[in-house]
């Protein structure tokens, strides 16, 4: 008999999603209530999630679906951040007029896809997990379906996404006819000898993933796409997705090919170096934020992929750490984004920011500090993220790694100083609204004081992530 | 044995040609045809080697309705009758030789890799039997597909929604001016609300809401 | 009373301060500036308390916390010994100094100008006093956002210029010690500084990881070719913050250079001897000829402080208690005395908006008492015997002689080079007809800048006749680290013979 | 030759996703022949999926494509959907003309 | 009493130069003077116990560097030659304090004026009564510094400050030579304390040292090294230059810092190194050799200068030439008795110098002066005592001091000193007719200004006369009474006790009596022939500079040592600056380096803006070749 009670917080959404459908359709006007009540299930999925809190690996569903303590934890951290996400997002998305029913059924579905492609322990299940995700992220990129730009963010965002997701099944089939199984265990005891079919795969799957988290070179979807996306889906888009595909990212390699390691090592590597240089260089040239952090995501992701490159608890522990730590920073980064509207219309170019310090010195307080953490300078939370990246790289001797890794950091300062630099050095602009939601202030306050502070007691991350052993 | 490869390369012939028609052709509503061509091909191919079931699956979600769905909506944009630019394109002529290369540098390392496929006996007879003990090909999926694969046959379901609801919302839009039937309201309708008395004045006339 | 964590809330009060002044409206204006000062000089009176109490003939580190901070990784280890306190004492008297002045010069956002300055303060204490190594790389790379915040909110015209030059450039150089920190943990095991001096590293890594220390340090000295940043920044800064960049924020690295370069990898700093002291040279000679051509006031005491900062390297690698002492003497005497003519250059530029050397003039007509002051400083400067300039360098030198005749006396001709641009500086400012008509109205020292200046331009005179205080302060410390040098030194070359 | 081996269809697959891929660059055509490239990308892979399943004698093969077809469809006709929204606002889906969002 | 010589002119300094304004002028002038009147009277009362009682002491005030081995305190060091300078620093000192209460009563800075002035006499003391080097060097350069404020004094003069810095900054080279002996003293004997070092001599002398590529004795390079900072304070050839130019400040200045005292403290520091000395065989001989050099080449230009001022200063450069080259004969005591008798004389005649000046208005050529004897007599008096002492007239103080000198010059009987006596002799004579030259130009033949009206002329008050005066005693009779103890056989071995160290006794011989009477007769002659040329036939002269013109020119320009020098070390050292500047600074370091790497990375970025053309067959074909690579990679692999 399966136990079900394991995948509640699965089956909690999905019937919560249902539930929502309906409301929707038969009761009128209900998208604000239908918005909140998302946030609150969300809320309670983490609940429920949290009250798992497996003691041991638990395999489900034939031993396809795996929950275990870092599943669990990793599905936390997607709700809770897909919680965040929502409430700082409310306001613009009802200024925007794309606060209808389906907007939060869309991002409700896409958080289930990511809790079973974080699960998942069979090809099969990643994929269609994965495909559940990314199906509702198309919809939601176009989903200014009036505007050319979402559309044609959605458009490109679809297409790029649908090859990666066909090459990735190429792989998966290659993986499949090799070791003449989808599941990971079996997969991992089939796989003895190391075959080009088989790494071929990985390649594959490599490709599919790498898209999702925009590693160079899969990466050149992600500016456009943050760019013509409405600016409620980009957050989604910056976050989200990078979460799951990163953890299957590990229950992948870690998993059923932890033994060719040596193989797919220098791949990981090579994404990551790439990454983090061309994200560090091509964001320079941005004049639209969206695009800006596009960039600077992308070379994040690259520094999360160095922390997968080294093969060890510590690495993958610390890119957990560097994950979080990243998507603190990123909430925090758009929350000031939806800070600045005026009359209802948002302004998302870096001349915007221009003399923001003095009509919002709080604002442009907070976008300091969280820009001096994406730059990884010392003592805020992104100098840890990077410092235990590094620890992690530098434990395995892989020097030139960690030398391109922080020269990029380096080059990647340019742009956040540049930033700050006209929030602080140029003239001043008119002023913004001040009428934010309360939750979008609490949001920004809570996540920038806790970039600030994190140095005073770094353990508290260290403590969650510490259990998580993949190898 | 010859049968099978004569149908083979038969299908495969067909397959590929119209795989590459489908890239090459000027005119996008022969591509969906073209299309529709390979997909019963490969079905053809798939019934042949004893996978049935899905070779009909094919033929009726592919042919059925994505190719359908297609066809439809290259009629609706009206875009079939597009140039096609392959080499003539100034600035982005480069693309085109560079990309045949790598495209076939991948199908050649994609052959190499093939070739060391190898058949594991071993590995191999822990599962063959649910294969044996069924008759059909659709027996033997319809017994594991809701059982062991439950789960993803409820996700895949969601995933439908999903594209259903995505369709909708992105497509559907209640356009203006044009009447529409309410059922519950025309149904619920009182006579107090069918009829409206109205006082009129002399000369002024009375405006009707249309 | 040996518990209290009196360290700790050295490096914290400052913070603290900047917390409360958070919270204080801003147009607040005489509030903010007592309370920061208040903290300031509070915190000053417990560095001169801490040095009372500290046992100058002990060479142990003293007033050692050391608690947990990243589990089964680092501690959080900060103490001082006989030099650290110095620097300490120097950033807590400077602070206060830089607050005072920002009277006149600093127009508008004055609290977040004195919220930067006391998180300055803060990072600074911790530099000095942490006794980890990835500590210390917190508290020297956290330096850099309030610095650069200083020169690029309150800087004159090239600020952004100079304040990215500023921050790519020290970035740049410090990544590298990032890896280094990281490598040693890996290599020994730990990263507490007392652990690893005991410890020692393994010498076949120590040329590579100094080299790594090095380039954040050389680039912070700066050192040539490294240099063109200083400059830059400090001519755009605002007078505080040219102030506690060249006073302290200098000092950061030469300390480096002892507690981590020359403490930590004796074999390496050994053998790179020749390499610092070739720059070192070129430090000197260059920078001292650049500085005689310069026609912007800032920038030739930016120039001439990388001559001095060269003195600082070329000591520190003689090892030789002289050239050691004398590398630290001089960085504590530059600190008061760079302080001091930046200072005085703020004075006239808040009064005439201009830095330009050929603006000035006859300045001794209207401003007597400037003038009198300025000179103390240029001889401070030029190192005149008297001043703490002179033990300084004549200390540096006396220790390189001994390691070499021929670096001695190059680097001797920069104190002939020294004196040229120095007073040639202060004639063409101080004295002369008074041409420029805007002059005229200059008004001399205000109580505030006249008691800063003559605190400072006491405090040069004073250590300069009576070093003491000073000197018995390092001087245990130093003997003992040259010792344990020597001793390692000496325990490498027999394992290869 | 007349033995038709797994081989024979691997490459009949790997022949089919070649031309699927090229078709996604070498088209300038429009949007929905991309589309159908993708689609004979995963036909290559159903291929791939089936005649390893049978050789294989395994089952999940197949039960791999069929949830493969499922996707497939479900993402044509979102894909579709999203033309459909493009072609409202631009008023072309020729690829050459998509390029409002760079830099 | 000896902390109250040294600090009474410190604690004047102090009072005048912070408190001076804030009462009336006078007052400062008075208090500085007194102060150091009775600094003068302590510091005589001090070198009669010396005297009397072979007194020494060395106090000690507190310490200074302490720093591993080397020790450094404060002290006060009393012993012969140390005493015998303080009084002559205090006494001219004194004089020269008060003199300036006259000189300089126009002008509006009294109180700094005399707040230098003893400023200078506190670090001129604190550099005799050193016990070490370091203080010495201390002492050293706070001559130095007292010397620039007092030349830069008129702060407005441009030439002022050129002549303030350039004296500071050659002076500063010669204190590059004197620190290096001091770290090399330091490097063989780890102190730089006199007694330790002077103890530990002999224990240096097979010592050989590679320095700049050289093998020297060390004994022999530390001297040297010494010697070039007793060059530089001491105005001698090559770093000469700044001494004429000092000229530019007061001339009470002049009196004191550059002929009297500071100057001097060059010859003090070799003879006080004399222990040091003794051992070094070339050093002596370099000093010889410069010494000599030095006066007979100042001598030279002094004959055509017409700056009354530069004329003394020039002599003045002479006659410490005189002095070293004593010493380097290794008669220390002759050197330390021209010393003393030089600061009368020689401040006697800036000191006159100054009163002409003053009666002429500010005017210091000799061309435009003339015939003023009877106008202002006691001037012309005391000018005259003071040419005769110094071109060593007999029986004044000048003639026992010099003809002492080229008297043990010839005694030393090895090359140099006879070619040193021979110079000497030649430079008496020179010196002899530059000097009545200035004489008779100032003083005699027709009134040449135009500015002042001749009847305008005016003695100057009694309180700049009374040191005249009380100079011009001295150097009448300072040589007469002073001889035997400074130089005399056996009583000058008593009085200079240790502090003059003689490897060997000097040569109580006599040279011949032709040899004696030599430069006296010579000095004497030179009188009418001077008057001749000067005032009486002045046709002469001028055939003589007409056809010997690139001469006369050659030295008139100082023997072109300043544009040398302007053309080796200034101008070089500007373009190498500003070549370092703009060029490495600006355009290889910035340039290539944060500039040029920031303009690449923006290039770069630009680059990668463009990339992201937007098409989407571009992006999937991006994807398309990184994964082919990777495949690749992998294959290869």
């Amino acid at each position: 008999m399966i136990n079900l009670f394991f995948i509640s917080t699965e089956i909690f959404l999905s019937l919560s999603i249902l539930f929502l459908l309906l409301i929707g359709v038969f009761k009128k006007k209900s998208e604000s209530f239908i918005y909140n009540f998302s946030c609150i299930i969300l809320l309670v999925g983490l609940a429920i999630n949290i009250n798992l809190n497996p003691q041991f690996p638990i395999d489900l569903f034939n031993n396809s679906y795996k929950i275990d303590y870092f599943t669990t934890l990793i599905k936390s951290i997607i709700l809770i951040s897909a919680f965040l996400v929502m409430l700082c997002s409310l306001n613009y998305v009802k200024q925007n007029d794309i606060l209808k029913i389906e907007y939060p059924i869309l991002i409700l579905s896409s958080i289930l896809g990511m809790l079973v492609m974080v699960s998942s322990n069979d090809l099969i299940v990643f994929y269609v997990g994965l495909e559940l995700q990314s199906l509702a992220l198309y919809v939601l990129a176009a989903f200014k379906r009036d505007n050319i730009l979402s559309s044609e963010s959605g458009l490109k965002y679809f297409i790029l996404s649908a090859l990666s997701s066909g090459l990735l099944l190429y792989g998966c089939s290659l993986i499949y006819g090799f070791s003449s199984s989808t599941n990971f265990d079996l997969i991992y005891q089939n796989s003895e000898s190391i075959e080009y079919g088989i790494i071929f795969g990985i390649v594959f799957v490599l490709v599919g993933l790498a898209f999702k988290i925009t590693a160079v070179p899969f990466h050149m979807w992600a500016p456009d796409v943050y760019d013509g996306s409405p600016t409620s889906v980009t957050v989604i888009f910056a976050i989200l997705p990078k979460i799951a595909a990163l953890t299957v990212f590990i229950n992948f390699l870690y998993g059923p090919f932890l033994e060719m390691f040596d193989q797919w090592q220098a791949v990981i590597i090579f994404l990551s170096i790439g990454s983090m240089v061309f994200g560090a260089v091509a964001a320079i040239g941005q004049k639209k934020l969206k695009r800006l952090i596009a960039y600077s995501s992308i070379s994040h992701m690259g520094f999360a992929l160095a922390g997968l490159s080294v093969g060890t608890n510590e690495g993958i522990q610390n890119s957990i750490i560097y994950l979080i730590i990243y998507l603190i920073m990123n909430i925090a980064f758009f929350c000031c984004l939806f800070m600045l509207k005026r009359e209802n219309q948002y302004f998302d170019k870096v001349e915007d920011l221009s003399g923001l310090s003095k009509n919002h010195p709080l604002l442009s307080l907070s976008m300091m500090i969280i820009l001096f953490s994406l730059a990884g300078i010392p003592p805020l939370a992104g100098f840890f993220a990077k410092f235990y990246i590094f620890t992690a790289v530098i434990e395995k001797s892989m020097y030139f790694l960690a030398i391109v890794g922080l020269l990029s950091t380096v080059i990647a300062a340019f742009y956040y100083i540049r930033l700050i630099k006209v929030m602080y050095f140029d003239e001043q602009r008119e002023k913004y609204d001040l009428n934010h939601s309360i939750g979008l202030k609490m949001i920004l306050v809570v996540s920038s004081t806790i970039i600030l502070i994190y140095f005073i007691n770094p353990n508290i991350i260290n403590n969650f992530v510490s259990n998580i052993t993949i190898i | 044995m010859l049968a099978h490869a004569i149908f083979f390369y038969f299908f495969s012939f067909v397959a590929i040609i119209s795989a590459i028609m489908v890239t090459v052709s000027k005119n996008t509503v022969h591509s969906v045809f073209f299309l529709i061509l390979d997909f019963i091909s490969i079905s053809c191919l798939f019934i042949m080697i004893g996978a049935e079931f899905l070779g009909m699956i094919m033929l009726i979600v592919y042919v059925g309705a994505v190719a359908v769905l297609f066809l439809f909506v290259v009629m609706m944009l009206n875009v079939a009758q597009q140039k096609n630019q392959w080499f003539k394109s100034s600035d982005t002529s480069t693309h085109i030789p560079i990309g045949l290369i790598v495209s076939l540098i991948i199908f050649f390392e994609l052959i190499i890799v093939i070739g060391g496929w190898k058949y594991k006996p071993d590995i191999i007879e822990n599962f063959s039997d649910n294969l044996i003990s069924n008759p059909t090909n659709t027996h033997t999926i319809g017994s594991v597909l809701y059982t062991e694969y439950i789960h993803l046959f409820q996700i895949s379901g969601m995933i439908l929604l999903v594209a259903m609801i995505g369709a909708i919302v992105l497509t559907f839009r209640k356009r203006e001016g044009v009447k529409r039937q309410n059922y519950f309201s025309q149904i619920s309708r009182e006579k107090n609300q069918g009829v409206e008395l109205v006082e009129v004045k002399s000369n002024e006339g009375v405006k009707i809401d249309v | 009373m040996m518990n209290f964590p009196i360290i700790s809330s050295l490096i914290l009060l400052p913070s603290i301060g900047a917390l409360f002044l958070f919270f204080i409206n801003s147009k607040n204006i005489t509030g903010i500036k007592y309370v920061s000062l208040f903290v300031s000089i509070i915190n000053f009176l417990i560095s001169i308390y801490l040095w009372l109490i500290f046992d100058q003939s002990s060479y142990e580190f003293q007033f050692v916390e050391s608690r947990v901070w990243i589990k089964d990784f680092i501690n959080y280890k900060v103490g001082v010994d006989g030099i650290s306190i110095l620097f300490i004492i120097l950033t807590t008297f400077i602070t206060p100094l830089c607050i005072l002045s920002v009277n006149s010069s600093i127009k508008n956002r004055l609290k977040e100008f004195l919220i930067a300055i006391l998180l300055m303060e803060t990072l600074m204490i911790g530099v000095f006093c942490s006794l980890d190594l990835v500590i210390f790389y917190l508290f020297f790379e956290g330096g850099l956002i309030p610095m650069f915040l200083i020169i690029g909110i309150w800087g004159g015209e090239r600020r952004v210029y100079s304040a990215f030059k500023f921050f790519l450039f020290t970035l740049l150089g410090s990544v590298l010690m990032l890896i280094a920190v990281i490598s040693i943990y890996w290599i020994a095991g730990t990263t507490d500084v007392e652990e690893l001096y005991k410890l020692g590293i393994d010498p076949k890594y120590q040329n590579l990881l100094w080299l790594a220390f090095f380039s954040s340090f050389a680039v912070k000295t700066p050192m040539w070719p490294v240099h063109t940043w200083l400059p830059d920044a400090h001519v755009e800064a605002p007078t505080a913050g040219s102030v506690l960049l060249a006073a302290i924020l200098l000092k950061m690295a030469g300390y480096g250079f002892i507690r981590f370069s020359i403490g930590l990898f004796p074999v390496a700093s050994e053998y790179f001897v020749p390499f610092i002291f070739v720059i070192s040279l070129i430090a000197i000679i260059y920078t001292s000829l650049v500085a005689l051509m310069q026609d912007d006031m800032k920038k030739l005491i930016a120039y001439s402080s990388v001559a001095h900062m060269g003195f600082v390297t070329l000591g520190l690698f003689t090892f030789t208690q002289q050239g050691v002492e004398g590398g630290i003497f001089q960085m504590i005497s530059h600190g008061i005395v760079s302080a001091a003519l930046f200072f005085s250059v703020g004075v006239v530029y808040d009064r005439t908006h201009s830095r330009r050397i050929n603006d000035y003039g006859g300045l001794v007509n209207v401003m007597p008492k400037y003038s009198i002051l300025l000179m103390v400083f240029t001889l401070g400067s030029l190192g005149l015997p008297g001043t703490t300039g002179f033990i300084g360098e004549f200390l540096i030198l006396m220790g390189t002689f001994k390691k070499s005749f021929l670096v001695a006396t190059i680097a001797s001709l920069g104190v002939i080079l020294g004196a040229a641009y120095m007073l040639w500086l202060y004639k063409r400012i101080v004295f002369g007809e008074l041409t420029n008509q805007k002059l005229l109205k200059i008004i001399d020292l205000n109580k505030v800048e006249l008691s800063i200046l003559t605190l400072l331009a006491l405090s040069i005179i004073f250590f300069g006749f009576y070093p003491d205080p000073f000197s018995n302060t390092y001087s245990v410390s130093v003997e003992n680290f040259l010792n344990e040098y020597n001793d390692k030194l000496n325990s490498y070359n027999l394992q290869n013979q | 030759m007349f033995e038709v081996s797994l081989g024979h269809y691997l490459t009949l697959g790997a022949i089919i996703f070649t031309i699927g891929v090229i078709g996604i660059f070498l088209n300038r055509k429009n949007v929905i022949v991309i589309l159908m490239s993708i689609e004979l990308i995963l036909l290559a892979v159903n291929i791939n999926l089936v005649s390893f399943s049978i050789f294989l004698q395994d089952l999940s093969g197949q039960i791999f494509t069929l949830f493969i077809l499922t996707v497939a469809a479900a993402e044509a006709a979102i894909g579709l959907a999203i033309i459909v929204v493009y072609y409202r606002n631009a008023g072309t889906i020729r690829v050459e003309e998509i390029e409002n969002l760079k830099g | 009493m000896e902390y109250l010589i040294i600090f009474l002119p410190l604690l004047g300094a102090f009072i005048a130069g912070f408190f001076g304004n804030k009462f009336d002028q006078k007052y400062s002038q008075f208090m500085t003077s007194l102060f150091v009147s009775i600094s003068s009277i302590l510091s005589i009362i001090v070198f009669f116990k010396v005297l009397n009682y072979g007194y020494s002491n060395n106090l000690l005030i507190s310490s200074w560097i302490n720093s591993g081995t080397l020790n450094v305190n404060w002290s006060i060091k009393v012993d012969a030659l140390s005493s015998l300078m303080m009084v002559v620093v205090t006494l001219v000192s004194a004089l020269v304090h008060i003199y300036s209460i006259g000189y300089m009563s126009h002008d509006p800075h009294k109180p700094r004026f005399m707040s230098y002035l003893s400023l200078f006499t506190f670090a001129m003391l604190v550099l005799v009564t050193s016990d070490n080097f370091l203080q010495l060097f201390f002492g050293w350069e706070g001559v130095g510094l007292c010397s620039y404020f007092l030349i830069g004094f008129w702060f407005k003069k441009k030439a002022a400050n050129a002549a303030a810095i350039k004296a500071f900054v050659v002076n500063r080279v010669g204190d590059f030579g004197f620190a290096l002996g001091i770290f090399l003293i330091f490097y063989y004997f780890g102190t730089v304390n006199y007694n330790e070092v002077f103890n530990q001599i002999q224990t240096l002398n097979a010592k050989n040292i590679n320095f700049l590529g050289f093998e020297f004795k060390s004994i022999d390079l530390i001297c040297i090294l010494l010697f070039i900072g007793a060059m530089g304070k001491s105005a001698q050839i090559f770093l000469h230059t700044w001494l004429p130019d000092a000229m530019e400040g007061p001339t009470p200045v002049s009196a004191l810092i550059h002929a009297a005292t500071m100057v001097t403290a060059g010859v003090f520091l070799v003879v006080r190194c004399s222990p040091i000395y003794e051992y070094s065989e070339l050093a002596l001989n370099i000093i010889t050799v410069i010494g000599m050099s030095t006066a007979f080449f100042a001598a030279t230009i002094a004959l055509v200068q017409t700056d009354i001022k530069k004329i003394i200063a020039y002599s003045t450069c002479s006659q410490l030439g005189y002095m070293f080259f004593a010493t380097g004969v290794g008669a220390y005591n002759v050197a330390m008795f021209h010393l003393f008798t030089h600061a009368f004389f020689k401040a006697l005649l800036f000191l006159g110098a100054g009163s002409v000046i003053h009666s002429f208005k500010d005017e210091q050529n000799i061309e435009k002066m003339g015939g003023v004897y009877k106008k202002i007599p006691y001037t012309y008096a005391l000018m005259l005592v003071g040419t005769l002492a110094l071109t060593g007239f007999p029986f004044l103080s000048g003639f026992y001091s010099k003809d002492a000198i080229i008297e043990f010059a010839y005694l030393k009987g090895n090359v140099t000193g006879m070619y040193a006596a021979g110079i000497g002799i030649v430079t008496a004579m020179l010196t002899a007719i530059y000097s009545w030259r200035l004489f008779f130009k100032t003083f005699h033949g027709n009134y040449n200004n135009e500015e002042v009206k001749y009847e305008k002329v005016h003695e100057s008050p009694a309180v700049m006369v009374l040191p005249l005066i009380i100079l011009g005693l001295g150097s009448i009779f300072a040589g007469f009474f002073f001889k035997e103890l400074l130089i005399g056989n056996q009583s000058s071995v008593n009085f200079w006790g240790e502090s003059i160290k003689f490897l060997e006794p000097l040569s109580e011989d006599h040279p011949p009596l032709w040899f004696i009477l030599l430069t006296p007769t010579i000095v004497t002659l030179s009188i009418p022939i001077s008057y001749y040329l000067f005032l009486k036939d002045k046709s002469v002269l001028e055939n003589f500079t007409k056809t010997n013109y690139p001469l006369i020119n050659f030295l008139k320009k100082k023997w072109y040592f300043d544009e040398l020098y302007s053309y080796i070390f200034v101008e070089p050292c500007k373009k190498l600056g500003l070549f370092f500047w703009k060029k490495i600074d600006g355009l290889t370091i910035d340039r290539f380096g944060p500039d040029g790497i920031s303009n690449l990375i923006k290039g770069l970025s630009i680059k990668a803006v463009k990339f992201q053309n937007g098409f989407i067959y571009q992006y999937a074909f991006i994807m398309l070749i990184g994964f082919s690579l990777i495949l690749t990679y992998l294959i290869i692999k």
